[in-house]
């Protein structure tokens, strides 16, 4: 399919004319240096030249706060909210985000199927485009490159003087219906060239942590951990919660709210009683580290972390997943040379 | 419990910002008053009760009054909240403890320094059992609801037991740590929603520490932002010179 | 007439912090008559010492909750005048007007929650909730957006967070100002008029007592002095706030744990009727019609009037956050960092009207940027003198009165001071010892 | 996984919302422990099997798991044991016949009921771990000629603490039950055996071929059980037994029951030996 040529000074016409016929969501800047996923008000506002947002786009379908139901303590009943579709266009998302939206969809779609998180998946459409990566970004080493176009509709690869833009479903060619382009003439480009690197071929990663379960580097990280879970919650994949009751300040009602939660914390393997399973952070580091390489990833094949470098770049005790696991492969590969 | 709990406020040594914070419910008091009734609370009313099933505390204990004082208070009530960090903790006026009281006297009396006994600024729980806590300074107005609805259900007020980061996280803060700043958020116990860092403001550490703080990791942290390690500690005992000091939990 | 008198408030009611009234005659002669202060001391001064600037004002705000943002006003202007700090005219402009919600949040708080039972002969401001439900929601909504104002600005009304040296660390948005305004025109001012109506109406059950004194307060050129201005007395005129030493000279009492202070008298008064005797020509033109209505007049001696002075002033603290959120609306909110580079390190001194009047906070900051010296002066420690002055003129006068109203008359007139004894003994009970 | 195909949400469950059942009796087993015998809508069955569990609502409290205590045998209801630990169930504690409280569930995997079909059945319960045991025993009890030998190994921390003492009390009149009771320590009218429930184990005479152990109680007890049994020489994947971990959706979401790459709530909480020999986190 050929690619159409959208020059810089069209963008605000371009998310303008995707307004029309949806919600559009896309990032903005926050903050002194920081992007969010907002819902677009002013076209102008929109940034598509950024290394990475806050939260992912995760944020819509498994929002950090999320009433299961509401109930009535004076009729002992319940309600269940709404669960609306998310019946909008994704603007401006990278290709280790959408990765990590489907490694969402299989989560909330294997075993028990939740509604929860299927009902409002409905109807988002994705429009990605390429990145720039920083210090921190290293999907490369996970098979994910700055121009993967896996699961988007409409693809924007950044090339001078604006973006040539890609439509790759029905649904991305309905979008671009309307706002004429010049065909781009260049050949697209290539994925760029990653600064940060897991140094392990790729399809062996997973090798490396049927070994690793024992290594020092649990708790040689863990002496600098505060314990605090920013890496969890910040991360696109990670999909635990907690469900609380809250109740209102008439003593009548309330609601049961799931949030994200993090398995960094201690509490979160405390029972009544207060036996802690995993106490120790070491081994809590671990299980965090072994749910993006190896649990789930057993089962698919594929590793759990998308390489977006959130984990690394939000933790202020400076611990590095990349570090980790190239600690792990460095233990590995002595021990093959050892055999 | 009774149907209508009769509750009392009372306050010790602080700066009487958390009975402000009573008073700041200005859209649900007329709520939280039909579940309850007020009996006692000499920042707002008249008059003294002997019995009582809650009573609200708030400040440190800092002279032999205090003490006395507290007691009584114990005595005449059913479940006792320590309200605000100088009661949960001793508060910023702990900060006094980590000094030689006599150097601190000198300092602001000079001569007259004897005319005033005082001791180490303590919270409550140092001398009589506390059954809940509502943490923060000024007190969370968001826990005090939470730990309010529970008594009048008759269940177990949760605390939150994770760091500050948690709720700043799920909000979806900027880490104001991107900005040079320096935040005690890592090791302080949530539930105040992350307000600070939500301004844009550091984390002071009102809330007190975590269950199992890591003190190093967090000291480590700071010492790597160009603080010396004196300074470090010192950030570190705002709020938490008892705690740090094993005088609470 | 009784010639012996015995009375005793131990733990006085509806203020804040801890005091006694202690009064004492024997045969006809006074004794005492004073207001002991028995809050324990806080020793805030030597808690500053070795802190960062980042942290004065975080520690100097608990000094007292209830001022909390006055002593964050006043930390700020000494720390920048030590540091070398220069701030936008934006900063400026919020800062006024967190000031204005302050001082509203503070002025009604005692005027209708802590003082008005006393009017209305009760014992506290719940059994006006049957009684007058109209007044007492119409203090609910005032003290809701006057704290609002506060939230909004600096995001909490007890000890706020984003204002900082420098500036803010977070800014409104133009929307919340404009909503926060038009809550001031539509719910505030109707809502301060109507209290006004019903106030006037009870305007007997104010005493007539008066004693002239020595008032002073900040004074400035163009506005209603509250965040910035010279000191201003009504017996000797302005001089700058570099000679705040000689405009309190603190001095230690044995029975106050709080300093008290004086200047050209044995005592003088600040607070809301010190500033309308100084700077009422600088009054909207609305709150000088409140207070001709409820007979407030230039030149008052009558301390019971302060909380009257108090509503006539919230009455032109809503009209002027008006005009200011007008100004910040048309120049629009800059998106600027505060400004945090210390230019030298010297000693910087901070005055404010604060809602119980001048606050004075004075840092001497070593070459780190550490405090080295620190020193406050409280509005409530400059008050206690007058207020013990006030007690010797007033109990002569009433000794035909049963000795029960006598007690309960010198408690209205400590309170309508509006007392703040955490902040007096960052460092109230009345006893009349026989 | 490449692409994404999303599955329709229709398909999917409600996994959250309970429904309201009737608390139709409530029993003082001791101080702390009540049993509770709960009626779904319409009488309809909860259809567990022995090792299950349900998620109880209370609102404003919150969900917490607790294992079925009756046996799917015994038809028209299911009861639950409850200790009064905390928050929920607290509340619980409360609650008087004829009140509702949420149900989701039955969850977890139970005991392989066809599987045990014909062995001898080895009980092990320490505690409250008596509580989802009883399940069991009292399947077995119903279907007495589908096993063999029926041998009971209770044990608690004092006597006044034992549970079911009528129930036990029939089984010690069975001839075909075998059952051994111990406690840590034992008040001055106490008779019977005193030491930790391992003291139990050497004394049994198992038919190797044929037995298998199950056991339920406090964290501590299993390594010990364990080593015991192992000891006796029955092989790992003999010895089942149901584990406990913080689960607040028990369909495999949350994340809290997970150990190692296995859900407590889905896969769990009942699992053999050798699978728990691979599971590094799990004792
Ligand atoms: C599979 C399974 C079966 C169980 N069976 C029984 C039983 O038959 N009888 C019985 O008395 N107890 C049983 N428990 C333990 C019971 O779930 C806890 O005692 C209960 O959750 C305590 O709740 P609480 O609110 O009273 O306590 P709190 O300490 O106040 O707990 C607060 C919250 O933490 C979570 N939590 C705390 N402890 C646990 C825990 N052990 N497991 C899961 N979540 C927890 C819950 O969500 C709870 O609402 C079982 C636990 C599991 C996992
Ligand atoms: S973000 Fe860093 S300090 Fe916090 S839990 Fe994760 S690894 Fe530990
Ligand atoms: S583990 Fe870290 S780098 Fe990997 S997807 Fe999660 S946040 Fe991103
Ligand atoms: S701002 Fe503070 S509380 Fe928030 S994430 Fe950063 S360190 Fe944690």
């Amino acid at each position: 399919m050929t690619a159409m040529m959208l020059d810089n000074d069209r963008v605000v016409d371009f998310v303008t004319h995707l307004q029309e016929n949806k919600p559009v969501y896309a990032p903005h800047a926050k903050g002194r240096s920081s992007f969010v996923f907002d819902q677009v008000e002013k076209p102008d506002d929109v940034v598509l030249d950024y290394p990475r947002t806050l939260h992912s786009i995760k944020k819509f379908f498994l929002p950090p706060q999320d009433d299961l139901l509401d109930f009535n303590l004076v009729e002992n009943s319940f309600t269940e909210p709404e669960l609306k579709p998310f019946d909008a266009v994704f603007l401006g998302v990278h290709s280790y985000d959408l990765h990590a939206v489907m490694r969402l969809d299989y989560v909330y779609s294997q075993g028990n199927p939740e509604r929860n998180y299927l009902a409002r998946r409905q109807g988002a459409v994705f429009v990605g485009v390429s990145f720039t990566p920083d210090k921190h970004h290293f999907s490369g080493s996970v098979g994910i490159g700055t121009n993967d176009t896996t699961g988007f509709d409409v693809f924007l690869h950044i090339v001078d003087d604006g973006y040539a833009v890609e439509a790759l479903t029905e649904a991305g060619t309905d979008l671009l219906q309307g706002f004429d382009m010049p065909v781009y003439e260049g050949a697209l480009p290539a994925s760029a060239h990653f600064e940060q690197h897991i140094y392990v071929p790729q399809g062996k990663l997973l090798d490396v942590f049927d070994h690793g379960y024992h290594s020092v580097v649990w708790s040689d990280e863990a002496a600098h951990c505060t314990g605090c879970g920013t890496c969890n919650l910040i991360c696109p994949t990670c999909s635990c919660f907690n469900v609380e009751d809250h109740v209102d300040v008439t003593v009548t009602h309330g609601t049961r709210t799931r949030s994200w939660d993090s398995c960094m914390l201690r509490g979160f393997g405390e029972v009544a009683g207060g036996e802690v399973f995993r106490e120790n952070l070491a081994d809590r580091q671990r299980h965090r580290v072994y749910r993006k390489f190896k649990y789930i990833s057993d089962e698919t094949g594929e590793p759990w972390c998308v390489g977006c470098g959130r984990c690394t770049m939000n933790c202020t005790a400076g611990i590095s997943i990349v570090n980790i696991v190239n600690r792990l492969v460095n233990e590995y590969d002595k021990s093959r040379a050892a055999v | 419990m009774a149907l209508k709990p009769r509750i009392g406020i009372f306050d010790f040594t602080g700066c009487e910002g958390c009975e402000l914070n009573h008073l700041n419910f200005e859209d649900q008091l007329l709520d939280i008053l039909e579940h309850v009734e007020i009996v006692e609370w000499r920042e707002a009313m008249d008059g003294r009760a002997d019995e009582l099933d809650i009573a609200f505390v708030e400040g440190s204990l800092s002279t032999p009054d205090c003490i006395e004082r507290i007691h009584e208070i114990r005595r005449k009530s059913k479940v006792l909240v320590a309200v605000g960090a100088c009661a949960v903790l001793g508060g910023i006026n702990a900060m006094k403890n980590i000094r030689p009281i006599e150097e601190v006297r000198e300092e602001v009396y000079g001569k007259d320094k004897y005319l005033f006994p005082t001791l180490p600024a303590l919270p409550l729980s140092a001398v009589v059992e506390v059954d809940h806590s509502i943490r923060g300074c000024p007190m969370t107005q968001l826990e005090f609801l939470k730990v309010f609805t529970s008594l009048v259900m008759g269940k177990q007020p949760v605390q939150e037991d994770y760091a500050v980061c948690v709720e700043c996280k799920l909000k979806e803060n900027e880490c104001v740590v991107e900005k040079g700043m320096i935040c005690l958020g890592p090791v302080t116990r949530a539930g105040c929603d992350a307000h600070c860092p939500t301004f844009g403001q550091m984390c002071i550490g009102c809330r007190g520490l975590v269950t199992d703080p890591r003190l190093e990791a967090m000291e480590e942290i700071l010492v790597a932002q160009g603080l010396s390690m004196d300074e470090a500690r010192k950030k570190l005992q705002m709020f938490n010179a008892n705690q740090l000091e094993g005088v609470t939990s | 007439m009784s010639t012996n008198l015995d009375i005793k408030v131990h733990h006085l009611t509806r203020v804040e912090g801890h005091g006694n009234i202690v009064v004492n005659m024997t045969d006809g002669v006074l004794e005492k008559a004073r207001l002991e202060i028995v809050e324990a001391p806080r020793y805030f001064e030597a808690m500053l010492k070795g802190r960062s600037f980042h942290e004065a004002a975080i520690i100097t705000s608990r000094i007292c909750g209830i001022c909390s943002l006055g002593h964050q006003m006043t930390s700020f202007k000494a720390t920048e005048q030590a540091l070398g700090l220069e701030v936008s005219e934006q900063t400026v402009l919020l800062r006024k007007l967190l000031v204005h919600g302050a001082t509203l949040q503070s002025n009604i708080l005692h005027a209708l929650f802590l003082a008005a039972p006393d009017f209305l002969k009760v014992g506290s401001v719940f059994p006006l909730v049957a009684s007058h439900p109209d007044v007492v929601k119409a203090a609910l909504r005032m003290k809701r957006l006057a704290n609002e104002i506060a939230e909004v600005i600096s995001g909490r009304a007890v000890h706020p967070i984003s204002c900082v040296p420098g500036g803010f660390t977070a800014l409104p948005t133009p929307a919340q100002l404009l909503s926060l305004k038009e809550k001031l025109e539509n719910q505030m001012v109707p809502d301060l008029a109507f209290v006004a109506e019903v106030l006037a109406s009870l305007a007997a059950e104010i005493p007539a007592f008066t004693r002239e004194t020595e008032y002073i307060s900040l004074r400035s050129d163009d506005d209603y002095a509250l965040y910035d201005g010279d000191i201003c007395s009504t017996d000797t005129g302005r001089v700058s706030d570099a000679e705040y030493l000689g405009m309190t000279n603190e001095f230690i009492v044995p029975h106050s744990t709080s300093k008290h202070c004086k200047v050209n008298r044995s005592s003088y008064m600040v607070g809301a009727l010190a500033r309308w005797n100084n700077n009422h020509d600088r009054l909207c033109p609305a709150a000088l019609a409140v207070a001709g209505k409820l007979g407030l007049e230039p030149g008052c001696y009558n301390p019971f009037m302060n909380t009257i002075a108090q509503v006539v002033e919230a009455v032109h603290c809503a009209l002027d956050s008006v005009e200011i959120i007008d100004e910040l609306l048309t120049r629009g909110i800059v998106d600027e960092q505060p400004n945090q580079e210390p230019t030298r390190f010297g000693t910087g001194i901070g005055a404010t009207e604060v809602p119980r009047g001048i606050l004075y906070h004075e840092y001497t900051y070593d070459r780190q940027g550490r405090i080295a010296a620190a020193n406050c002066v409280i509005p409530t420690g400059q008050n206690l003198g007058n207020i013990d002055d006030d007690m010797r003129q007033i109990v002569p006068e009433v000794l035909d009165r049963p000795e029960k109203e006598i007690a309960h008359l010198l408690e209205m007139l400590v309170r309508a001071y509006d007392p703040c004894i955490s902040c007096s003994v960052h460092m109230l009970d009345v006893k009349f010892v026989k | 996984m490449t692409e994404h195909k999303l599955m329709d949400p229709a398909g999917a469950r409600d996994l959250y919302l309970p429904e309201m059942a009737e608390i139709v009796a409530v029993k003082d087993l001791t101080d702390q422990e009540k049993l509770y015998e709960i009626v779904l809508p319409e009488g309809r069955e909860l259809g567990h099997k022995p090792g299950q569990f349900v998620a109880v609502s209370m609102f404003g409290a919150g969900e917490a798991p607790f294992s079925v205590s009756s046996s799917p045998t015994r038809l028209g209801s299911f009861e639950l044991g409850v200790r009064k630990v905390g928050m929920l169930t607290e509340m619980m504690h409360r609650l008087v016949p004829g009140e509702k409280v949420g149900i989701r569930g039955p969850f977890g995997n139970g005991f392989d009921m066809e599987a045990l079909r014909g062995k001898d059945l080895l009980i092990i319960a320490g505690g409250i771990g008596l509580v989802p045991m009883r399940s069991l025993i009292n399947y077995a009890i119903d279907r007495r000629d589908d096993f063999g030998r029926l041998i009971i190994c209770y044990g608690s921390h004092s006597d006044a603490e034992l549970l079911f003492n009528d129930e036990r009390k029939l089984w010690d009149q069975d001839p075909r039950i075998e059952h051994h009771v111990t406690v840590d320590v034992g008040s001055d009218e106490w008779t019977g055996n005193t030491g930790v429930i391992t003291t139990l184990i050497p004394r049994l005479e198992l038919d190797l071929s044929r037995t298998v152990a199950c056991v339920c109680g406090p964290p501590v007890m299993y390594r010990y059980v364990q080593l015991a049994l192992r000891s006796k020489g029955l092989p790992e994947k003999e010895i089942f037994m149901s584990l406990e971990r913080r689960m607040k959706c028990g369909v495999g979401k949350c994340g809290h029951c997970q150990i190692n790459n296995t859900f407590v709530c889905t896969e769990g909480p009942v699992y053999n030996g050798l699978e728990l020999k691979s599971l590094q986190e799990a004792l």
